[in-house]
């Protein structure tokens, strides 16, 4: 069959909008699958603590020190609260709210500086450095790894208010608000488990 | 792709530099003779080169030396692969030890090549490398592996 | 089709070749196995043959069916039918393979003796160290490289690695189980066929992985009780240029029971003019073999611990010859 | 026309080669890399071939060897076949969906510069003697800080960090291009198996691929800044890096192997002149076989010892992945009996791949069981399994692919002739090569020795294995020069020459930039082989790049989307992010510094153009 093929008109795309919020838009399934991936990470980051945990008689080994509650409280209560502006972020997102996804983000930006510089200081009182033995490396592993990500959706965060508030604001910009505040629900959901992990495990085991 | 090959000269200088140091010696033509002084142009090959200065190491233990020359011990070596050069500490290692003359000559360049670089080794990485070799010959009173 | 015929040609061809086989089995373990290997190879040739009709048979048939216009909604109940066939005869296949497994894992695992010999074989860059309780004293009795077994017996060949991880396997006798560093691992063989095999290090351990091979002989228990026995006696002590091996620099690395050297870092050199092989099945043993060996190791075996020592001529052949004495 | 044109199409020149986001040019340099690598890989593979042909070879010393089959494999894994099969993903999904580009464009175009990066990675350091010789697995110890000075095991780890995050960005991709953007009426009923098979393979990727990128990160930690994860005496334990490991590398398997399911579908359907034969039945063991994937990884330890229950287990759930496997032969041996069939090129190399597959499956049954593998696994018998699955059901549909789409990819026919040249030598060398070594395998011959005695009676099979070897190269040069003649001779094709049921027959050959001029609409399975005419919807913007975005289940059209044009921030980015890896060889401070170029990159590539602020504290005001 060499000839083109004849085409025969059944329709018309061109009254569609052009955007769309929630799982209809298209970059939100991207970043589900970022998430996926992520999520996978931390899960097998999770398994790679729990298999060392296995695989010593005592953890953390006699001699570690027990990694600190104080800073630790502090940021996981504020990476909690911090998701409640999140929501409703996102919920105004869909609503196309420009006033709220601009001073959203701003807040956002703020509270993550705030909780960076907890886990800063919750990164002083771990206990053990990650090179003295394995139960330290697998400790700081977990907590690199929720870090990064708590520094990379800040950074988003922020240059997207940056951009929010110098910009008129269009439909699929609502969905990146959208998008990133599903990014910090992950982050600060990833966290509950993660903190379970590094704080409590060890003193319950 | 223009941009890419702007890249490319950068990334090949980056691994020039460190070819030498990455070239592994597994030949029969090994020095069977001393260093010749400070000047043995022998000596950067030595010293210059992760292989050797690996294999010295494991030799370091297999002797025993760091029963004696443990890291914070009284025959700490740290800073004496700063003080010295490699055919000091060859002779050193040769001649002031009483089974010093027992180790064949390419040996004893490995390890002098060895403490030529604990000064640039910083404590966590010379303890990890360490527990590596945790399960290996450590002189005569070596009782097994690590199980 | 036609490979697999060939195959079957091959296997009893091949059986008679093996010192290092699992074709030829010596004990009880490697038979299970060559048992459970020729289950699986003709499940799976007749499984192949069946495929390869099938397929035929499909071009056969196509062969002058050619038709430009394409069928969309073709009558697909017969070959449903035949898939659900298919299905459970691949199901049947599966389960007869996946039994015929673990009738096999529950005899391995069964034959552990109540009163084994034990057995200690440390694996390292690239060789074996071989360790035997010794009977009158309690002490161990060390050897390298060689493995001397009783038959009849089961033996626990318990695995440690002083370096990197390497794989324990003498194919004749049993399955490989790996040598890992922090780990104990342990094996069951029951030999029961006299006669010489041969093991390799079967895990990718560095530049010498190719030469890391070791001999296993299986006695009748007298014959093994007398090589123990000889085993546990000290070397003869060394004389004239040999000293060297006392007093010189193959002390620094090896043992030489009775003499000075005591080095833990090579191979027990005690009875080493016994053994079948030298630098861990790199070269069949003699004298000529250990002179190269000290002159030259690198030139045989490029990468290995073992250093070349300037001797003089005289020396070295003193120091081979008496090597050579050491029975 | 000429619109659409205008706006799909690249500037020319470099400019446009570098900044382009067409997923058919970002596909082609994928494929020619891999090309590349393929024969740098083979060559590899003959000069291995050739040391070990006799007995005592002297060709090569050890260290020579190991990094020939430590480059050989990563090559072949990395850089060949998980890259190949994301390139024809990234080149076929949107055809075979009558789409205009991927759902992320710039995202593909980043993906390949990644890869590329990866490719540099492993190959300049080779060509500068700093070649990583550990195998492909690289297990510590004798990959930690204390048995392997130096940075070749660091190349071989960021090399691998390259690639896989290279094939995630690509699976992202195509996962929610083949989710979101299928045509009017192409229900998940209705959706071609070829794009089952790279949905499902593109989800394994997803869930897989981070324990590698996880595992190498961690045996680089332990290098770089002396984390202890696989140091017995500090706590750590070697086998966590082999069970992370397989974790990634057993799914790996699949991840080949799967599209090239997909590949065979395809030519079956098409070349049998009937819809596949047990469509339903097909997806259903995909979808078994990804699932039964992650639950296998142990059968690559059975010899390190662990618990026997265990060992029971994962034999049955192992050789428990024979019966979906059987069950897609079977569908493919029935399209063909109860078809119309045409042997054209691709169809004798799916012939090729059951002959050939099937005996890696079946053997695959044998090292599957745990007492047995105990004698198999580490030997040339599992040399042979690994090639007869991967080469034999991996490259062979790869290949067969290749013949199939070229035409739709350069307008013209390969000469088949000559295509039938390649096939025969190919899987004729493949198999006198390979077969031999189950032989080799049960004679005892272990793995990755570069040399062995005379004593051992090896040397005249493996003298066979290199002929096979090297009759199956000189196939492969065959089919290359095919390849490239008929780029400039080869009959035009035009834009249907196979008579081909799925959309991407219906673009022209080559497509244009914009691939579909309307949206076309699916009725059934096999779309353009009911009706003579093609149904379409038309209304996309032709001034704008827009794609259309459907619902997941029912792909009932939702909104337009605005698709991203040309932009050279994808390779800026990849280049910071090279940087970033190429740094943390040496520092683990690269990796703080080295996010800010990244930073900067992304945020570039990402920033949305529009129009200044009109209202908010910070609007632009009217002078």
């Amino acid at each position: 069959m060499t000839a083109p093929r004849a085409s025969r008109r059944v329709g018309d795309l061109s009254g569609l909008p052009e955007s769309a919020s929630g799982p209809r838009h298209l970059v939100w399934w991207g970043n589900i699958g970022f998430m996926l991936i992520e999520g996978t990470g931390f899960l097998l980051a999770a398994g790679v603590y729990l298999y060392l945990a296995r695989q010593t008689p005592r953890w953390p080994p006699a001699g570690d020190m027990l990694p600190g509650l104080l800073w630790s409280g502090i940021f996981t209560v504020g990476l909690l609260a911090s998701d409640i502006p999140n929501v409703w972020l996102l919920r105004r997102s869909h609503a196309k709210d420009v006033w709220a996804v601009r001073y959203g983000t701003a807040l956002m930006t703020i509270l993550g500086i705030a909780l960076a510089v907890a886990r800063w200081f919750e990164l002083q009182h771990l206990g053990v450095r990650w090179d003295h033995d394995a139960y330290g490396s697998a400790l700081w592993l977990l907590m690199v790894l929720h870090t990064t990500h708590v520094i990379t959706d800040l950074g988003d965060t922020a240059v997207l208010s940056v951009w929010l508030f110098t910009h008129q604001v269009g439909d699929d910009q609502f969905a990146d608000v959208g998008d990133n505040a599903n990014y910090w629900s992950f982050v600060v959901l990833a966290w509950l488990p993660i903190y379970l992990l590094v704080y409590w495990v060890p003193r319950w085991m | 792709m223009r941009r890419v090959l702007y890249v490319m000269p950068a990334a090949l200088l980056l691994f020039l530099a460190a070819c030498e140091k990455e070239a592994r010696v597994i030949a029969a033509d090994q020095p069977q003779t001393p260093p010749r002084g400070a000047q043995d142009p022998r000596a950067a090959a030595y010293e210059n080169n992760a292989y050797q200065v690996s294999q010295g190491g494991r030799y370091f233990t297999w002797y025993g030396c760091g029963r004696c020359h443990a890291v914070g011990g009284a025959g700490d070596l740290t800073t004496a692969g700063a003080r010295s050069d490699l055919a000091h500490i060859y002779a050193t290692v040769a001649h002031g030890h009483t089974s010093g003359s027992r180790i064949p000559s390419e040996q004893i360049w490995q390890i002098a090549a060895y403490i030529r670089s604990l000064p640039h080794i910083d404590a966590a990485r010379a303890h990890r490398q360490d527990r590596d070799l945790r399960g290996e010959p450590q002189g005569a009173t070596w009782s097994g592996a690590l199980r | 089709m036609r490979r697999m015929v060939l195959l079957a040609c091959l296997l009893p061809l091949a059986a008679c070749a093996g010192r290092q086989s699992p074709l030829a089995p010596a004990a009880l373990q490697a038979e299970w196995l060559h048992w459970l290997l020729m289950l699986m190879f003709w499940v799976c040739g007749i499984v192949y043959a069946l495929v390869i009709a099938l397929l035929g048979a499909s071009i056969w048939r196509g062969r002058h069916r050619l038709a430009a216009k394409p069928e969309i909604e073709p009558d697909d109940r017969r070959l449903s039918r035949g898939l659900g066939v298919w299905a459970g005869m691949i199901v049947v296949g599966l389960t007869v393979l996946i039994l015929g497994s673990f009738v096999v894992e529950r005899q391995l695992a069964d034959m552990r003796a109540h009163e084994a010999l034990v057995v200690r074989v440390t694996g390292q860059q690239w060789w074996w160290r071989v360790q035997y309780r010794d009977p009158a004293g309690g002490g161990w009795i060390e050897t390298a490289n060689e493995l001397h077994l009783p038959a009849g017996r089961t033996a626990r060949i318990e695995l440690g690695s002083v370096d990197v991880i390497h794989s324990f396997w003498v194919p004749n006798v049993a399955g490989k189980m790996d040598v890992i560093p922090g780990r104990a691992n342990a094996i069951d063989v029951t030999p029961h066929r006299l006669g010489w095999f041969r093991g390799q290090c079967a895990e990718f351990c560095g530049a010498q992985h190719a030469h890391m091979a070791f001999d296993v002989k299986v006695d009748t228990p007298a014959e093994f009780t007398r090589w123990l026995a000889a085993q546990a006696r000290p070397a003869a002590p060394p004389t004239g240029a040999a000293l060297v091996v006392a007093n010189g620099a193959c002390a620094s690395c090896h043992t030489l029971r009775g003499t000075a050297a005591r080095g833990r870092a090579g191979p027990d050199l005690t009875h080493v003019g016994g053994r079948r092989s030298v630098a861990a099945g790199t070269l069949p043993m003699s004298r000529g073999a250990l002179q190269g060996w000290i002159a030259q190791p690198q030139a045989l075996k490029p990468g290995t611990l073992m250093p070349a020592v300037a001797l003089s001529g005289a020396q070295a052949d003193a120091v081979a010859a008496y090597l050579e004495s050491l029975k | 026309m000429s619109r659409l044109d205008d706006t799909w199409a690249d500037k020319p020149g470099w400019w446009g080669f570098v900044t382009t986001v067409d997923h058919k040019r970002i596909a082609a340099r994928y494929i020619v890399t891999v090309v590349a690598m393929l024969f740098l890989a083979g060559m590899l593979a003959l000069d291995m071939r050739l040391q070990l042909s006799v007995a005592n070879g002297t060709r090569m010393g050890p260290q020579l060897y190991d990094e020939s089959f430590s480059l050989h494999g990563s090559t072949m894994l990395f850089l060949v076949s998980v890259p190949v099969m994301e390139a024809m993903g990234i080149w076929l999904v949107p055809l075979m969906l009558g789409a205009r580009n991927l759902a992320f464009p710039r995202l593909s175009a980043f993906s390949y510069w990644l890869y590329l990066g990866g490719v540099l990675m492993l190959w300049i350091p080779h060509a500068l003697g700093i070649t990583p010789d550990l195998g492909w697995f690289e297990y510590p110890p004798l990959s930690g800080p204390g048995y392997a000075p130096g940075h070749r095991v660091d190349i071989w780890a960021q090399m691998i960090t390259f690639t896989e995050v290279a094939a995630l960005a690509a699976s992202v991709n195509v996962v929610a291009t083949i989710l979101k953007m299928r045509p009017p009426g192409m229900t998940l009923a209705r959706m071609p198996f070829f794009l089952w098979a790279m949905l499902i393979a593109s989800l394994m990727t997803i869930f897989a691929l981070p324990a590698v990128m996880l595992v190498t990160s961690m045996l680089i930690a332990d290098r770089l800044v002396s984390t202890q994860f696989f140091t017995p005496a500090g706590g750590g334990d070697v086998l966590l890096f082999q069970h992370l490991f397989w974790f990634f590398g057993h799914p790996e398997v699949y991840i080949i192997f799967v599209p090239a399911v997909g590949f065979v579908s395809a030519i079956v359907e098409a070349f049998s002149r009937r819809p596949l034969f047990g469509h339903i039945a097909m997806v259903l063991s995909l979808l078994s076989i990804s699932v039964l994937a992650f639950g296998l990884w142990v059968h690559h330890m059975f010899a390190v010892g662990l618990p026997r229950l265990g060992n029971d287990f994962y034999t049955a759930a192992s050789m428990a992945i024979a019966l979906p496997a059987g069950m897609q032969i079977f569908c493919w041996i029935a399209t063909i009996w109860s078809g119309r069939p045409r042997f054209a090129t691709p169809m004798l190399w799916v012939i090729g791949f059951i002959a050939t597959f099937v005996i890696g499956g079946l053997s695959g049954i044998m090292v599957a069981s745990a007492p047995l593998d105990l004698q198999l696994t580490d030997t040339y018998f599992v040399v042979a399994h690994f090639h007869y699955v991967l080469v034999g059901g991996a490259i062979f549909p790869l290949f067969g692919a290749f013949c199939y789409w070229y035409p739709k990819a350069t307008g013209r026919l390969m000469s088949e002739r000559w295509g039938i040249v390649a096939f025969v030598l190919i899987v004729g060398g493949f198999n006198l090569g390979f077969f031999p070594m189950h032989i080799l395998g049960l004679e005892g011959m272990p793995r990755r020795v570069y040399t062995y005695g005379p004593e051992m009676g090896w040397d005249g099979l493996n003298l066979l294995a290199t002929l096979g070897s090297a009759v199956s190269v000189l196939g492969g040069l065959v089919l290359v020069a095919n390849a490239l003649v008929s780029y400039w001779r080869g009959t035009p094709a035009g834009p249907d020459p196979w008579g081909g049921p799925t959309l991407e027959w219906a673009a022209p050959s080559p497509p244009p930039p914009y691939n579909f001029e309307h949206t076309p609409v699916v009725t059934g399975i096999a779309p353009l082989w009911e009706h003579d005419d093609l149904p379409v919807m038309t209304g996309l913007n032709d001034e704008a790049r827009e794609v259309l975005v459907t619902s997941v289940v029912d792909a009932v059209p939702i909104y337009r989307q605005h698709s991203s044009g040309p932009s050279v921030w994808p390779l800026i980015s990849a280049v910071a992010v090279s940087a970033m890896f190429v740094g943390s060889i040496f520092t683990a401070w690269a990796v703080i510094w080295g996010m800010l170029p990244i930073a900067i990159g992304l945020i570039l590539w990402f920033w949305p153009v529009r129009g200044r602020a009109t209202s908010g504290p910070l609007r632009t005001r009217a002078r």
